[in-house]
């Protein structure tokens, strides 16, 4: 491909590549948009971002694939999740619409944009195409860096500023700074009694439960686990895991083998409270 | 000589001036002032008389352009004035009855604190009239009837404290207004037909035009003579206007300004002469009017509006001679300086009864006066005689001249408005005679005064409320204008008519045709006698046989709808004052509701379209990008669309 | 085959972010949909330099990286403080473009 | 280049403007002597330009100047004047500083701690500045540099509706607030919406004369010329569509019914002296617009508007009557009298006869005067009362005769008594309409009837009957407020029995807008003999 200047067709090998890969660039991109959760969005868009970077490389755009790959999927996309991690991870995204007709309203609009790129790409006369052989006849990344230094020095040397700025801003922006002093522990139980709510620390997770792993809710005297015993972030994404049936289960069988040993009959009634 | 006649204008103009803008400190000297004004006016007015008598007949008129008024395009109004015969007969009449009532009024204004002011406006109401007739067109002659217009709306609301009195002085220059309009319409109409609405080319030139444009310049011209002379349909404001001082109505509302209309139509006789239906329509009006406002006189208690029942009845005759043609302009105008002279000392006289009798109007509260007042009763009683035609007194001559011009018309309506004139003739002595019975005759009827009006606006009356009146005899300067206008009651007619003086005098310019009348003058005559013998009689019958009620009996229909004005007034306040009320209330409504309300409607709706959109814009980010989204689908759809055509 | 069908492919993956946009909530979806577009943008850049024959749409590919870089910074900033005052990277919850 | 006194008229109430805005704070007095003193030198600038101007010469513009403003678009700094616009100028220049005069102390800020600040230099100011942007109006010769001075004196107006009112009466300060500003945004509001669609004719107008001359232009007597001369011609419904978008801006702001709604609002929310400012100045610039733009630039549109323009003036002319008669309030009363007289104005201009179209011009003078008196009068009534309700008066004639009779003297003349200015263009008007159409030239006579009704009933229910008991103690006019209404009245009587100079001065200008229009007088049917007038004796001379 590289031979003809002007050719109308690339190779099959491409086509087959080309015909593989947008369906996982486009799954991904459906993906990033229609997940629930945040991160499994994030992990789309890497996906997708993955096969981009194999098309720029197909279209002769080494320098980018290569870009792609080091900056957006593993910079950015590492910035994404980071974030997520450190905000998104609370809840789930509700996809349930609160705008009254927005997704209609969306989905319109989407198609009629669509139905419009599609017409005019389609419209546009692009049955040839010239190829980069002689433009990357000096290695891409000569004729990228020539360019970027020569005819595009201003604004690259104005990206420059920009990203400077951007630090800047965002080291700006997420600093906090105090602007008052920080309460006392003493300030802080006397706010704590006069909310009146858990004056005591919190009861640990794991509590009459078998584990004692974080994700698993105490259980209260009546053998109901409660959800204050685990953290606040675990309960917001829905991770708790409810042991106590198979634990109330095991103490029933427990105790079910106890009476049998002991020949006694109470143990019917406390077989039907633990269910 | 000519610029005298401007100066005739122009005194009494400046006595206005000077009074009306004189301030306080005019106060004392400012009635002498008015009336010295007045009196100039007339020695003008004689001088040149006597220069006008010294010339040949056909010479006497003369003519001043003073300068251009509004000259705009063809439209060329001058201020000019022409002085001949017919004018000149007014000027002396004006100045002369005016002069008078001046000087009258020195007396009958003595304890008004407004006095100052009452003789500004008499002196611009002179000035006004002096203007009207002697104006050489249209156009000024309107500018003067409006002038007289104006004065006589001041001056009937002189009293502008009684909300009676105010109401009338609108009322009069409302009313006339329509007649203005009227004459407005006649001139823009003598402007469409001849390209100018002086005198001397419009007359002249009056056989030029249609017929259809002459009867129409006609009838406006008789809408304007019937608001100005009070006739029917425009009648209703005479009397109210007698809430005016009795100088106001005896020298604006009997002698001069309500003739105007008379005068009118004697100075556009060329027109009225080319249109015979707008003569017709002349001649009814005053047959109607003189027997309407006779009538009226009849049932009227208030003495001061019989008199002008009597003064509406009197103009009617002369409109009646007026639209007869040249057989009748010289008697209407003779006829009407007659009645000034009786009528102006009727109601004098009648000021002094009221003057003497604390304002007391009713004339059934009176009785008996002859003998407290001797000198205000024989004048009275003169120009009693002069009015109801008694032979040998100027009413007489002039009366019986129209009555035979009118039958002298020929054919059915030569005898109808024979008739009328005649039954209009009995009808006066009828009510003179009982206004005369019950003024002067009898047993007093005397009643306590009144409730005192406001401090100081009335001539206050000389002693507290509830006494009885103590009648007195007027002061000089009162009974000598009283005794000097029934000199001239008597005997004016008779001079007039010695050698048939007054016709030749006004032959050239009004022109003058013998009526031949289907009936001797003999018999005209005769029958006037009867009538008035009738007339006098049954009056007597009346009143003077019996004594007369304090408070008027119910009466007969008729004598209600009379006390009414005929119904003529409750007509026009059903139909136009109602009508008008609820039109203009309607319309109110309408442009606050329906012009408004457009305008504030449009507002509301948008409005209410911005709150509409308003909820657009819900403050959600996501909203806000489906409608970005959705315009740059937009875009890219016009560009490809763009590019495809 | 054709490289135009690289755009057809831009271009469904350019609608099928801004659909993102307009219907996820999450801020940080939301900007993932927005890199989405971009990269969409991207590729169809690198496909016009191969159409061409030249560099300058992939210089202008790497431009667009750098910015994106830049406002994924500055965006994500943004919402770590958003978050930490109202506690929710729901866009719906930031209306404080309504009156 | 001669010397430029028409800029010098209009800028030296502009400098007025500036120097009296920057008086300090605390010098209201100062302030208010500036004001008047600028206020007299524009009169004495007026005064030449009546001087310099020459009845008879050639040329429809005199005292002209004319500068390149705008280059690319053809828009030129071009002033003129003709008779109509000196005439203007007059009773522009006469009546601002009675304006000022007897506003004397309608901005003085109140006794009382607690209302609001009213800044003295500000009122006074912004009259300068109406009376700046209003002189320029009547002396530009080029469509754009009108228009923006024709749209800019609104602001000022807004300002002086809006924040200057009657010291509040019963109804209190909040209330009365806030009607006032209702009126200020209405009287924006329509004729701002006015101004816009004009814009689109004049940038039409543009588009039009671009097209067809190579280069656009907005200069007047460069279009009537290029007409003449053929090389510009409109399409008919161009032409049509062009004079709509004139006439719609000026029929809004003279106002015409049913464009007049504002009017009322606006005159009766604004102090005494503004309201004068509104309809015998401002207003005046709309009916003169109308002869001098909409006539002039598209006369056979003009023509073919005829008909229902006369229909609407003549609804005007009885419906501003009626309502007056059905009105409450005495200021609101004294605008739908104007409705009334504009009526007449734009009846006048529009009925295309000599007599009508200058009886319309002596009308927009006298009506400036007449209704200047009898607003400032009533006014003066107002402010010692402190209500506008007719019924809250009764009897001031005899507490207060000079200024009873003042009133007076000013309803006459409102009600077109002979004698007084008014009569004369009324007449006029009515005698032009009447030559071309008799039946609406009859049925606007009605209207004198009804101006003597509401006037009459005015002057009856205010001025006469029993003296009321908050009106006992009301003082006559004092001296400031004499001199402002005394020379008013006796311009009235000057113009009323002597009219010439005027006439003189408007005659060419009109007869010079009948040839644009290509009409004639129509011709009597018999005409007679003419008669040798004083007029033709002068001319002879």
């Amino acid at each position: 491909m590289n031979a003809a200047a002007t050719a109308s067709m690339t190779s099959t090998g491409e086509a087959v590549q080309f015909w593989i890969l947008a369906v996982v660039a486009t799954g991904g991109a459906l993906g990033t948009v229609l997940m629930r959760k945040a991160v499994h969005s994030a992990l789309s868009l890497a996906g997708t971002m993955i096969v981009l970077a194999v098309f720029y490389l197909a279209n002769g755009a080494y320098f980018l694939g290569v870009v792609q790959i080091i900056v957006y999927t593993g910079a950015i996309m590492m910035l994404f999740l980071f974030v997520v991690m450190l905000v998104g991870v609370t809840a789930a995204d509700s996809l349930k619409e609160t705008i009254r007709g927005q997704r209609w309203l969306a989905a319109l609009c989407a198609l009629g944009f669509g139905v419009l790129l599609f017409a005019g790409i389609a419209n546009a006369s692009l049955r040839s195409f010239d190829g980069l052989g002689q433009a990357n006849s000096g290695g891409n990344v000569q004729g990228i860096a020539a360019l970027l230094f020569t005819k595009y020095v201003f604004a690259f040397e104005i990206t420059g500023a920009l990203l400077i700025t951007a630090a800047v801003g965002a080291m700006v922006l997420t600093h906090r700074e105090r602007t008052e002093r920080a309460p006392t522990q003493r300030e802080l139980s006397v706010a704590r009694v006069r909310r009146g709510k858990q004056v005591p620390p919190l009861p640990a997770p794991g509590v009459y439960a078998r584990h004692n792993a974080v994700d698993v809710p105490g259980l209260l005297p009546d053998g109901t686990p409660s959800e204050l015993t685990v953290n606040a972030t675990l309960r917001a994404r829905g991770q708790i895991r409810d042991v106590s049936a198979e634990a109330l289960g095991e103490l029933a069988a427990l105790e079910q083998r106890s009476s049998e040993w002991q020949g006694q009959k109470q143990g019917e009634g406390r077989k039907g409270a633990a269910q | 000589m000519e610029n005298l006649i401007g100066l005739l204008v122009l005194a009494p103009l400046l006595g206005a001036a000077v009074l009306l803008c004189g301030g306080r400190r005019l106060d004392r000297a400012g009635h002498w002032v008015g009336t010295l004004l007045a009196a100039v006016s007339f020695v003008i007015g004689v001088v040149l008389f006597a220069y006008l008598l010294g010339r040949s007949g056909d010479d006497r008129e003369l003519g001043v352009t003073v300068f251009s008024w509004v000259p705009v395009g063809g439209f060329r109004a001058d201020v000019g004035f022409q002085l001949d015969q017919l004018s000149m007969t007014f000027v002396l009449l004006i100045t002369g009855v005016g002069s008078l009532i001046h000087l009258y009024s020195v007396g009958y204004m003595a304890h008004d604190e407004r006095r100052r002011r009452f003789f500004g406006y008499l002196n611009l109401f002179l000035a006004a009239m002096l203007l009207l007739v002697l104006a050489d067109n249209y156009l000024l002659l309107y500018v003067g009837w409006e002038g007289v217009g104006l004065a006589s709306f001041l001056l009937i609301g002189f009293w502008q404290h009684k909300p009676s009195a105010a109401t009338a002085a609108k009322k009069a220059f409302l009313v006339n207004r329509v007649g203005d309009m009227g004459l407005s319409i006649a001139i823009m109409l003598m402007f469409t037909t001849f390209g100018t609405f002086a005198f001397g080319p419009v007359l002249g030139g009056a056989d030029g035009a249609g017929e259809g444009r002459l009867t129409a310049i006609g009838l406006m011209l008789l809408l304007a003579a019937c608001g100005k002379s009070a006739q029917v349909p425009l009648q209703s404001w005479l009397g109210d206007a007698m809430e005016g001082p009795t100088p106001v109505s005896a020298l604006i509302h009997a002698a001069t300004m309500v003739t105007a209309g008379v005068y009118l139509i004697v100075r556009s006789g060329a027109i009225f002469e080319g249109a015979p239906d707008a003569q017709t329509a002349v001649v009814t009006v005053g047959a109607v009017t003189l027997l309407f406002g006779a009538i009226v006189g009849c049932a009227k208690d208030d003495i001061k509006k019989a008199l002008a029942g009597s003064t509406m009845s009197q103009i009617g005759y002369m409109i009646l001679a007026a639209g007869l043609g040249p057989v009748g302009y010289v008697f209407a105008i003779m006829h009407l300086v007659t009645h000034g002279f009786f009528k102006a000392g009727l109601f004098l006289g009648a000021g002094s009864v009221m003057h003497a009798m604390d304002d007391e109007v009713d004339m059934r509260h009176y009785g008996g006066l002859r003998t407290y007042m001797p000198i205000t009763f024989v004048t009275f009683g003169l120009g009693y005689l002069a009015i109801i035609g008694f032979p040998g007194l100027s009413g007489f001559f002039s009366k019986d001249k129209i009555i035979e011009a009118a039958f002298a018309k020929g054919g059915t309506e030569g005898w109808i408005l024979g008739g009328a004139a005649l039954l209009g003739a009995a009808i006066t002595a009828y009510y003179m005679t009982r206004v005369m019975l019950m003024t002067f005759f009898g047993e007093k009827r005397w009643q306590p005064a009144p409730s005192p009006a406001e401090p100081g606006a009335e001539p206050a009356a000389a002693h507290g409320a509830g006494e009885l009146p103590h009648p007195h005899e007027a002061p000089r300067t009162m009974t000598v204008p009283m005794i000097v206008l029934a000199v001239g009651s008597v005997f004016a007619g008779g001079l007039f008519t010695v050698n048939n003086a007054f016709v030749k005098w006004l032959e050239p310019v009004t022109g003058h045709e013998e009526g031949h009348s289907p009936v001797s003058a003999l018999t005209v005559t005769a029958a006037t006698m009867a009538v008035l013998v009738v007339g006098v009689a049954l009056a007597w019958a009346q009143y003077g046989r019996r004594p007369v009620p304090v408070t008027a009996p119910r009466g007969s229909l008729l004598t209600r709808a009379a006390r009414r004005d005929l119904l003529q007034d409750d007509f026009n306040h059903v139909v136009l004052v109602r009508g008008g009320e609820h039109l203009t209330r309607s319309l109110v409504y309408v442009d606050h509701t329906v012009v408004d309300g457009v305008v504030n409607g449009t507002a509301a709706s948008v409005g209410g379209l911005s709150g509409r959109m308003r909820k657009l814009q819900n403050g959600y980010a996501r909203s806000y990008a489906v409608s970005m989204f959705g315009g740059a689908a937009v875009l890219i759809a016009a560009t490809l669309l763009m590019r495809a055509v | 085959m054709n490289p135009v069908n690289y755009l057809y492919l831009a271009a469904l993956l350019f609608t099928v972010g801004a659909a993102g946009v307009l219907i996820r909530r999450n801020a940080i979806v939301l900007f993932m949909c927005i890199e989405l577009m971009l990269n969409a943008c991207n590729l169809a850049f690198v496909t016009f330099s191969r159409m061409h024959g030249n560099l300058d749409g992939q210089v202008i590919a790497f431009f667009t990286m750098v910015v994106a870089a830049a406002e994924v910074v500055i965006g994500l900033a943004i919402i770590v403080t958003i978050f930490r005052s109202r506690h929710s990277a729901s866009v719906d919850d930031s209306g404080l473009l309504k009156l | 280049m001669s010397f430029p006194l028409l800029t010098l008229t209009a800028a030296v109430p502009a400098l007025g403007a500036v120097a009296t805005a920057a008086v300090p704070a605390a010098r209201r007095t100062a302030a208010k002597w500036t004001a008047l003193a600028f206020s007299l030198a524009t009169l004495v600038l007026a005064a030449v330009q009546l001087v310099r101007f020459a009845p008879g010469a050639k040329g429809p513009f005199q005292l002209t100047e004319s500068h390149a403003w705008i280059k690319d678009f053809g828009v030129r700094y071009e002033l003129g004047v003709d008779g109509i616009a000196v005439a203007l100028i007059a009773l522009t220049a006469v009546l601002v500083p009675f304006v000022i005069l007897a506003g004397w102390h309608d901005a003085d800020p109140l006794e009382t701690k607690s209302s609001r600040w009213r800044p003295t230099q500000g009122f006074f100011a912004l009259i300068l500045m109406v009376e700046a942007m209003v002189l320029i109006a009547f002396e530009a010769t080029d469509v754009f540099l009108f228009y923006i001075f024709f749209e800019a004196m609104l602001i000022p107006m807004y300002f002086l509706i809006g924040g200057f009112g009657d010291r509040a009466g019963e109804h209190g300060e909040a209330e009365t607030a806030a009607q006032r500003s209702y009126a200020a945004v209405k009287f924006l509001l329509y004729n701002l919406a006015g101004g816009l669609i004009m814009l689109a004719a004049v940038i039409g107008l543009y588009a039009v004369t671009a097209h067809q001359l190579g280069a656009g232009t907005f200069s007047l007597q460069e279009i009537t010329q290029a007409r003449a001369d053929g090389r510009l011609e409109f399409a008919t419904t161009t032409e049509r569509a062009l004079f709509l978008g004139f006439f719609f801006a000026f029929a809004v702001k003279a106002p015409l019914w049913p464009l007049h709604t504002w009017l009322p609002n606006a005159m009766g929310e604004a102090t005494a002296p503004v309201a004068v400012l509104i309809t015998a100045v401002v207003d005046k610039v709309g009916t003169f617009a109308m002869l001098r733009f909409c006539l002039q630039l598209f006369p056979e549109a003009s023509k073919w508007a005829t008909p229902a323009i006369l229909v609407l003036s003549l609804v005007s002319i009885l419906y501003g009557a009626l309502l007056a008669v059905g009105q409450r309030d005495i200021k609101r009363l004294i605008a739908y009298a104007s409705i009334s007289h504009f009526g007449f104005i734009i009846l006048g201009i529009f009925a295309m006869t000599t007599q009508g179209q200058s009886g319309a011009t002596l009308y927009m003078v006298n009506h400036g005067i007449s209704t200047a008196a009898l607003m400032l009068v009533a006014g003066f009534l107002i402010s010692r009362r402190g209500s506008r309700l007719i019924a809250d008066y009764g009897g001031v004639q005899k507490v207060a005769p000079v200024l009873a009779g003042t009133f007076l003297v000013s309803g006459l003349a409102t009600l077109s008594l002979p004698g007084l200015a008014p009569f004369v263009s009324e007449f006029l008007v009515l005698v032009g309409t009447f030559t071309r159409h008799p039946v609406i030239g009859g049925i606007a006579t009605l209207g004198i009837v009804l101006a003597a009704l509401y006037v009459l009933v005015l002057y009856q229910r205010t001025m006469t009957g029993p003296v009321r008991e908050q009106v006992r103690r009301m003082p006559d006019l004092r001296a400031r407020e004499l001199a402002v209404v005394a020379p008013l009245i006796a311009l009235l009587l000057f113009l009323g029995v002597y009219p010439k100079p005027l006439t003189k001065i408007v005659n060419p200008a009109v007869e010079h807008t009948m040839s644009q229009v290509h009409k004639t007088d129509p011709r009597p049917d018999v005409p007679v003999k003419a008669p040798v007038t004083a007029h033709d004796v002068e001319a002879a001379k």
